[in-house]
């Protein structure tokens, strides 16, 4: 806890540091990042040691009359401090260099507000009262508004914008429940509700409230339209702290109510079910418009969406498990999503700052115009590489161990299950190998696409590798991520140990040796030895093949064969290749996002004729400046999106009802003063008349 | 002599007084009529410190003299003089005279029947009165309401005033001198600034139609 | 002891992919009323490339090299793995439907990598297809393989297939309807008509391979090749277990042997006898034949909800 | 010096000033004697405003002249509000003027007039805030509106003179229902007091409140919350706001706006206190949480829309004083406290506010949104202010408005409005959509090429600078007099209910109340 507090005090001071001495720009930027790197190593120290004591609880008489500053540091906590802490320190070491592009655009302030981001994270995983909660909760968010907005061009600005409102529309959510069951004890500390035998009802509502709330900030569908908006207007090393780290508040906030705080009113198996079909629904949605981009930030944020849905299933099972008193599914279900969630910390860290040295080395993040990276960066691209194959869940990386996980999960509780619970987990199970398939898909596109065949622009030609911080940031992430998934029967068992602190019961087994085991389903896997076998395996081959081509010899031919034709480079596999490919299949989930957004169009049409039927004539007459362009131009520019037809997003339409609304209520004020003291001689009756009512 | 019909009889001349200033066709005419007007106000005033014996009452009586019978109409009168030909200080009303008197009964009749509901000791007996001076209130608004030049509307200002300073002395008749001085000059600050405000616009906009004033809305 | 048994296996799947490769097109060619080349003619072909000279092609470049070792590799681990002389997984720890399915997951990945890299437009679109067919097939094969954990009680293959060869799968009817669509499944993953011809260029399956010459295209080709025979013992192992050994015992194992190669002859000759009386679906309209066999997959599902 | 000749210093100082510059020819006196005059005089009434709100926070009672000058603790939260935010806008006002005089829109006698009328402003709502006697609360009530009209309309302009007609004939209306209302309230209790003369003193009245008619003090209510509402700003009422606002010198809107409005709405709760303790909570509840509601809900729409920054302001102080209303609706402990508190902290972030416009306004000579943008990269110190403003006022922390709205929607929820409740925070979502969107697009974006770089004066950025710090300081923590005065001014809103909740903590009383005492049912049974 020292530790911690005392990597929060560094932070702040950083920051402040770096605030002012931001005319400098050098030393103001290498002051935050060394200043954040020392925070990271504390705190990370802090919050590994948490893992393995029992919960410290320390509380003071705070600021506020009404309520104690109260924080508590248990495993869990621990586990999301250390998980941030990690990423903050490669996102740092990473900005030593990265940031030198950010001189101009106000280096002190990226400086102050990323610190301050970051303590602000430890808080909310820290607090341990409903107020103070609530405080560093809005704080994280405006905090990370800024960092969004910090290149102040349309496009951050659009999505800074979504991304503020989608987070306040959470925090309302999350400041409900957590007044839901203040007002049923009589106070904000979160001890008080951890003791409280909350009615059913009360707890159902403020765990529903809470899971939307933070599924806001998770991002998870249908949430989830800020996050490819947000994530990539940020600096990348701003991004994979974001998509790695703050989403992940989601979700420990989701866990922190269902099994803390409401802890003893016990769960009901509806969570459960509610958690599992959400996460199914949003883990598919996300890969599958993921697909869809061209813009490689973009694609990853979608692809926390789909992360985030997978989470979610492993929390679901656990939810589940707890709620039928499963103890075996609930400990593996805490631990596949605990453990999804430390891997996705890190592998989509670890894209993000491959994407920002792509961006770095080109300027820029259009997959359309790069290509052939691979020769001229090498480094970034076997981390980029190895980060996406562990995002594919491919063994025996981190994400093929949990999703391994959560397969068994899954598949362990259909065995138990009921009727419809076997529905709901078969699907959840298809929803899982959609996904996983769908994401190979998306990373060899974005993969592929970027890094390998030839160079499509001159940007792409001139690319060169990135300086040394930011490319040992990112071989750290990517050791961690084979470390992770090879070592994963040593990690397993201390986060087993997490979730079993959690539900308050004796940890289970789930590692042997060097094997992992699944007890419910008779299963066991080794990630290392795999790994061992597969390295044998392929060595073998590769071997034996080096070998035919020395007997026979290995020749170079410059020219690319294209059946004939003269080659160009727009043969070359595009993203909008894969995309148009997808869509021919997936053609019906794009759809659904169309016609959602194309009805919300319409009832906001029908509501702005309706009640402001002059205004829109005018309207109709414009037409869509995109229409002149070729298909294949129009790809280039926007992906496959123009495939299917573009309707504006559902946000555009809820702001334009709300305008329509407020000059519909615009009219009541005619200018006529006369008029005005009608409304007031009106208001003076209805309220009379409501005397007479209540006699 | 001085009982409280006589209360009642003024009250209902303050009525008609008032309706005939709403009706005016030319804001002089409206002005002398509300000079007039309020001199019924001072013998309500008067007769109803006879009634109670309230010697505060005849102080007020005295202070509306001087300020409702002289000041105010005065300042009117010599507002429009300042006025002349800066811009059209007369103009026709929204509503013809017809309906506005219909409307103008209609008030009448629904303050009646809301104060016949009311039952408080010190209004007892002064209660065609109290509605009286209520309905004077509700005039004042609908001259305010009706009225396209804005300096009309002054008098529909002056009007709510009267009527309001008539419940004042029916329900407060023991209240401290002080408050109705307060009250008075309250109403004669308020006449003085609006009478300002109507010169300025005249002179600086030229115009004094209530109609051209809609240019700031929602 | 297990592990000779899985070392044999894989050896015996890679020697064996070629012939078995051969055998249906000799088959095929009887059926066209051809004579038809000899059974042997794979080997011949992969001898014969493997002592070509290699071009690297294009832009292509470490993605392009890695990719048959890498292909075929993991296709051996799989191999390796899978419970087919006994009814049991010779190495328990490869032996979970996720870990084999995933692992199937890697070679498509450098497949497709491996085409994008020559930077050839037909040779990725062979890449992206053969990712998206996995697609397809994805939910059939993971919802019958739920199925068929569900009903054994496990999700290690060696235990799924011994549940099913001493007939102690519970819902019986679900696992045999299981068995139908886990066929068509495979069927389609083992790229044959009417949905793939894995031997045509320019093909999906083989598309990919126009940027790939000597040794490279005699490993990827022998790869595809032993891909066919893992996919269908992975359904023979599954749903056929029966004469599997189930002790560990010579003679057992030689039974299973035999046994085993007979059943995925049977299986073989049976896909060919199919892939010959039809004719090549659109690419386009792929997504209804898989339907077909999800609505399957879902029968089974059904059955086993309610206990059939 | 005792309490009282204090008390009576206060409200002599700004009329002393006012009456001086009126006295001093506009001709031949430079302005700086003017802004001394009117500096000194702010001066005095922030000290002395401060010494008495402190004191009246220890728990004395004051009183003056008789008892026609009370201050308790609910008063002197509100006269604390006066005597922070009047010095701060006042100061203001030096660089606002001169900048427009120098632009030309102000002659000599107009300045003259502007600040003799500030000063007469000030004097009015310290009237407002500290008379006793319930007519003399109207007077100065009135008051208020008679000495801010020249305010509003100073520019001469057609668009400020019709907005300062609008403003003095929608307000007098107003509140000539509110003289009704005080009427009833004061005929009412004469007839029940042994001394009728007594009658007019709100202490007075009071103890004998429980003891008048029921149907009468309802009424009488209705009466004085509209008529005062009037003045609050609450719909249907609000109408004058806007345009008030919106043309009157950016300090004079931020006096309005920050200082007035909370003035009005204090005597509404005044009656509000009177109309609890004659016919219970239920009724006043519920006429303040229909306004109230309906306020927030018309305004945050309104408040989107807009593309005039001061309307844009003008509105969201409507939609907060709907909140406040609706804090009152809520009623109990915590919806006092939260109502108390957001008076307090939205009078602080809106003062700030409405200067800050007033500096946009220098910078840009518009109100026009869509022509104001890049404010951060024009003036550094009045873009990072307008934005951290514009957040302060959407009810981010760390500033003090968060404080408030957490203690309603905590309130709401434990009194289970769950209708009011949704309204509410979906209104307040909208809003906070208006004022992001509006960092978005005028404190951020590419600054105009016809703009000169550079800030406004130092003097108008140092009262600024005070603000934003005490609303900073404000959302992070709530220093003991102050929460103390909040606890003071709660128990006297709530001297209605039985039990008397004011021991040490009221705030923990409040929260602990909410687990024992049986929710309280809905505000319409």
């Amino acid at each position: 806890m020292e530790l911690i507090l005392l990597s929060l005090g560094l932070s702040c001071v950083t920051g402040v540091f770096s605030l002012v001495t931001s005319k400098a720009h050098a030393a103001s930027k290498t002051i935050a990042c060394i200043g954040g790197m020392a925070a990271a190593v504390l705190s990370f120290s802090g919050g590994i040691g948490a893992l393995f004591q029992t919960a410290t609880y320390a509380s003071w008489v705070g600021p506020m009359p009404f309520t104690n500053f109260t924080l508590l540091l248990n495993p869990l906590a621990g586990l999301l401090i250390a998980v941030i802490a990690a990423l903050a320190f490669a996102a740092w070491l990473y900005g030593l260099s990265y940031f030198d592009e950010y001189y101009d655009k106000g280096i002190g302030i990226i400086g102050f507000f990323m610190n301050l981001f970051i303590a602000s994270m430890n808080l909310v995983i820290l607090a341990d009262n409903a107020f103070w909660f609530l405080v560093f909760f809005e704080l994280m968010s405006l905090t990370s508004y800024v960092l969004v907005i910090i290149d102040q061009t349309e496009k951050s600005l659009k999505g800074g914008f979504l991304y503020l409102i989608m987070a306040h529309i959470g925090f309302l959510m999350i400041a409900l429940s957590f007044f839901t069951m203040a007002s049923a004890t009589g106070s904000l500390e979160f001890e008080s509700f951890r003791t409280c035998a909350f009615a059913p009802g009360i707890a159902t509502i403020a765990f529903v409230l809470a899971f939307f709330g933070f599924g806001a900030k998770a991002g998870m569908v249908p949430f989830h339209s800020w996050l490819p908006q947000a994530h990539p207007a940020a600096p990348s090393n701003v991004s994979a702290l974001m998509s790695g780290g703050m989403i992940k508040i989601g979700i420990f906030g989701i866990l922190k109510v269902c099994f803390d705080l409401l802890g003893v009113a016990g769960g009901e198996i509806s969570w459960g079910v509610l958690v599992i079909v959400i996460g199914a629904v949003s883990s598919v949605l996300g890969v599958v418009y993921a697909l869809g981009e061209h813009d490689l930030k973009s694609l990853l944020a979608y692809h926390s969406v789909e992360n985030i849905g997978i989470i979610l299933l492993g929390v679901g099972v656990g939810i589940y498990g707890w709620a039928a008193d499963l103890p075996w599914l609930a400990a593996v279900g805490l631990l596949a999503g605990l453990y999804h969630l430390v891997n996705h910390a890190m592998f989509k860290g670890l894209l993000f700052l491959g994407a920002g040295s792509v961006l770095h080395a080109t300027g820029t993040r259009n997959m359309e115009v790069l290509g052939g990276l691979a020769r001229l960066m090498p480094v970034t691209a076997v981390c980029f590489l190895i980060g996406s194959l562990a995002i594919s869940a491919i063994p025996p990386l981190n994400g093929f161990v949990s999703e391994w996980f959560t397969y068994q999960g899954l598949i362990g509780a259909a065995m138990d299950g009921d009727l419809v619970m076997r529905i709901v987990f078969a699907f959840a199970v298809v929803a899982l190998a959609i996904t996983g398939a769908l994401a190979v898909t998306c990373f060899v596109k974005a993969f592929g696409v970027t890094f390998l065949a030839r160079p499509r622009s001159d940007a792409a030609e001139k690319a060169h590798e990135v300086p040394a911080p930011m490319l040992i940031a990112m071989v750290m992430l990517t050791v961690t991520c084979v470390l992770l998934g090879i070592g994963a029967a040593f990690v397993a068992p201390s986060i087993s140990s997490i979730a079993a602190s959690i539900l308050v019961a004796p940890a289970v087994p789930v590692a042997e040796g060097t094997t992992l085991i699944s007890l419910d389903t008779v299963s066991v896997v080794s990630p290392l030895i795999m790994a061992v076998l597969m390295a044998v395996v392929i060595a073998i081959c590769v071997l034996v093949r080096n070998a035919a081509n020395r007997k026979a010899g290995i020749k170079s031919d410059p020219q690319t064969w294209a059946c004939g034709y003269e080659f160009d480079l727009t043969m070359e596999t595009l993203a909008s290749t894969v995309g148009a490919n997808v869509k021919n299949f997936m053609g019906p989930l794009y759809a659904i996002r169309y016609g959602v957004n194309r009805a919300g169009e319409a009832v906001s049409r029908l509501l702005g004729r309706t009640l402001n039927p002059e205004k829109r004539s005018t309207e109709s007459a414009q037409h869509d400046p995109e229409g002149t362009l070729s298909r294949f131009d129009r790809d280039r520019v926007h992906g496959i999106a123009p495939a299917e037809k573009r309707a504006p997003a559902l946000s555009n339409s809820v702001f334009s009802v709300v305008n329509d609304l407020g000059s519909w209520f615009g009219r009541m004020e005619s200018g006529d003063f006369r008029t005005y003291i009608v409304y007031i001689v009106g208001a003076l009756i209805f309220f009379l008349a409501l005397i007479i009512l209540v006699r | 002599m001085f009982s409280y019909p006589l209360v009642n009889v003024l009250g209902a001349c303050l009525i008609i007084t008032s309706m005939m200033v709403v009706l005016a066709r030319t804001g002089r005419a409206a002005a002398f009529l509300y000079s007039f007007q309020s001199l019924m106000l001072v013998g309500v005033l008067a007769s109803l410190g006879f009634v109670t014996g309230s010697t505060e009452l005849f102080t007020w009586s005295a202070t509306a003299f001087v300020t409702k019978v002289v000041l105010v109409p005065a300042i009117l009168l010599f507002t429009l003089k300042k006025i002349g030909k800066d811009a059209q200080a007369d103009l026709p009303p929204k509503l013809n005279p017809m309906k506005s008197v219909a409307l103008v009964a209609v008030e009448v009749f629904v303050c009646f029947v809301a104060v016949s509901s009311i039952d408080l000791p010190t209004a007892l007996e002064v209660k065609p009165t109290l509605a009286v001076s209520l309905a004077h209130f509700f005039i004042g608004l609908t001259c305010i309401v009706i009225q396209r030049s804005i300096f009309r509307q002054i008098f529909g200002y002056c009007l709510m005033e009267n009527g309001s300073h008539v419940t004042l002395a029916l329900l407060a008749p023991q209240a401290p001198e002080l408050v109705e001085i307060g009250v008075a000059t309250d109403a004669i600050f308020a006449v003085v600034i609006l009478a300002v405000l109507v010169w300025r616009m005249a002179h600086y906009a030229h115009t004094l139609d209530a109609d051209d004033l809609c240019e700031l809305k929602g | 002891m297990t592990i000779i048994v899985a070392i044999l296996q894989a050896v015996l799947l890679v020697t064996l992919a070629p012939l078995f490769s051969g055998i249906t097109r000799k088959i095929r060619a009887k059926m066209h009323s051809r004579k038809g080349t000899s059974i042997m003619q794979d080997y011949y072909d992969l001898a014969k490339l493997w002592r070509r000279c290699e071009v690297k092609e294009g832009g292509s470049g470490i993605i392009s090299r890695l990719t048959p070792p890498i292909f075929l590799g993991s296709f051996i681990l799989v191999a390796a793995g899978l419970p087919l002389v006994m009814q049991a997984c010779p190495v328990p720890f490869l032996g979970d439907i996720i870990t084999v399915l995933y692992l199937m997951a890697l070679p498509r990945f450098m497949f497709a990598l491996g085409s994008i890299d020559s930077a050839g437009s037909y040779t990725a679109i062979g890449g992206v297809r053969e990712l998206l067919v996995g697609v397809l097939v994805e939910p059939s094969l993971i919802l019958v393989l739920f199925v068929a954990a569900i009903a054994a009680g496990s999700t290690n293959l060696g235990i799924m297939a011994n549940a099913v060869g001493t007939l102690q799968a519970y819902p019986f009817v679900a696992i045999v309807v299981a068995g139908v669509a886990c066929a068509m499944a495979c069927y389609i993953e083992m790229g044959k008509l009417p949905f793939d011809l894995a031997e045509a260029e320019q093909e999906i399956q083989e598309g990919p391979l126009a940027a790939y010459s000597g040794p490279s295209l005699a490993m990827i080709k022998l790869g595809v090749s032993v891909k066919q025979l893992v996919v269908a013992s992975l359904f023979v192992a599954i749903f056929l277990p029966f004469g599997a050994a189930t002790t560990a015992a010579p003679l057992d194992l030689l039974v299973g042997l035999v046994s085993f190669l007979f059943k995925l002859l049977i299986v073989m000759l049976i896909a060919s006898v199919i892939e010959n009386s039809v004719m090549r679906a659109r690419y386009k309209y792929l997504g209804r034949y898989t339907w077909f066999v999800v609505g399957i997959a879902s029968l089974s599902l059904v059955f086993l909800v309610i206990g059939i | 010096m005792d309490y009282s000749t204090i008390l009576l210093i206060l409200l002599g100082c700004p009329v002393l000033a006012a009456l001086l510059i009126a006295v001093l020819p506009s001709k031949s006196t430079p302005r700086a004697a003017y802004e001394a005059i009117h500096v000194i005089a702010l001066i005095a009434v922030a000290v002395a405003g401060l010494t008495l709100s402190v004191s009246a926070f220890m728990g004395n009672d004051i009183f003056a002249v008789g008892e026609w000058f009370h201050l308790d603790g609910l008063s002197a939260l509100f006269l604390c509000l006066i005597a922070v935010i009047a010095p701060c806008t006042g100061i203001y006002s030096l660089p606002y003027v001169a900048h427009d005089v120098a632009d030309g829109k102000l002659g000599p006698s107009q300045v003259k007039q502007y600040y003799a009328f500030f000063s007469l402003f000030v004097f009015s709502m310290i009237l407002a805030v500290t008379s006793n006697n319930i007519i003399m609360m109207w007077v100065s009530v009135e008051a208020t509106t008679l000495s801010t009209v020249f305010l509003v309309g100073v520019y001469r302009t057609k668009l400020a003179l019709e907005a300062a007609w609008k403003y003095v004939i929608v307000c007098t209306a107003g509140v000539a229902f509110g003289l009704f209302g005080t009427l009833l309230i004061y005929a009412n209790a004469a007839d029940i007091m042994a001394d009728p003369h007594q009658a007019v003193f709100w202490t007075a009245i009071l103890p004998n409140a429980p003891f008048m008619d029921h149907s009468l003090t309802m009424i009488a209510f209705v009466f004085a919350a509209i008529g005062f509402g009037t003045k609050a700003g609450l719909f249907p009422m609000h109408t004058w706001l806007p345009d008030a606002h919106s043309e009157a010198p950016s300090p004079v809107s931020a006096l309005l706006s920050g200082v007035l409005l909370k003035c009005a709405i204090l005597i509404v709760l005044r009656f509000f206190i009177l109309a609890a303790a004659n016919v219970g909570d239920s009724f006043p509840q519920t006429v303040m949480m229909i306004l109230g509601v309906l306020s927030v809900c018309y305004a945050a729409f309104e408040v989107y829309k807009q593309n005039d920054l001061k309307r844009k302001l003008a509105y969201s102080s409507c939609e907060n004083i709907g909140l406040i209303a609706v804090c009152f609706g809520i009623g109990g402990p915590l919806g006092i406290i939260a109502g108390l508190v957001h008076c307090v902290a939205h009078g602080l972030t809106k003062a700030l506010m409405f200067c800050l416009s007033g500096n946009v306004m220098m910078k840009y000579h518009t109100r026009d949104l869509s022509k104001i943008s890049g404010l951060i990269s024009v003036a550094p110190v009045t873009g990072v202010l307008f934005a951290a403003g514009c957040l302060a006022l959407a009810g981010f922390p760390p500033f003090a408005m968060f404080v408030s709205e957490m203690f309603m929607i905590l309130a709401g929820v434990a009194a289970q409005v769950w209708w009011a409740v949704v309204l509410v925070l979906i209104a307040l979502v909208v809003v906070i959509m208006a004022l992001v969107r509006m960092i978005t697009g005028s404190a951020l974006g590419r600054a105009p090429e016809d703009v000169k770089r550079g800030d406004v004066p130092v003097l108008a950025l140092i009262p600024e600078v005070v603000l934003l710090v005490l609303v900073l300081v404000l959302g992070v923590a709530l220093p003991g007099p102050l929460a103390g005065s909040i606890e003071n001014a709660t128990a006297i809103v709530l001297s209605y209910e039985d039990e008397n909740l004011a021991n040490d903590s009221l705030f923990e009383d409040a929260l602990a109340a909410l687990a024992v005492v049986e929710v309280p049912e809905g505000v319409f049974e």
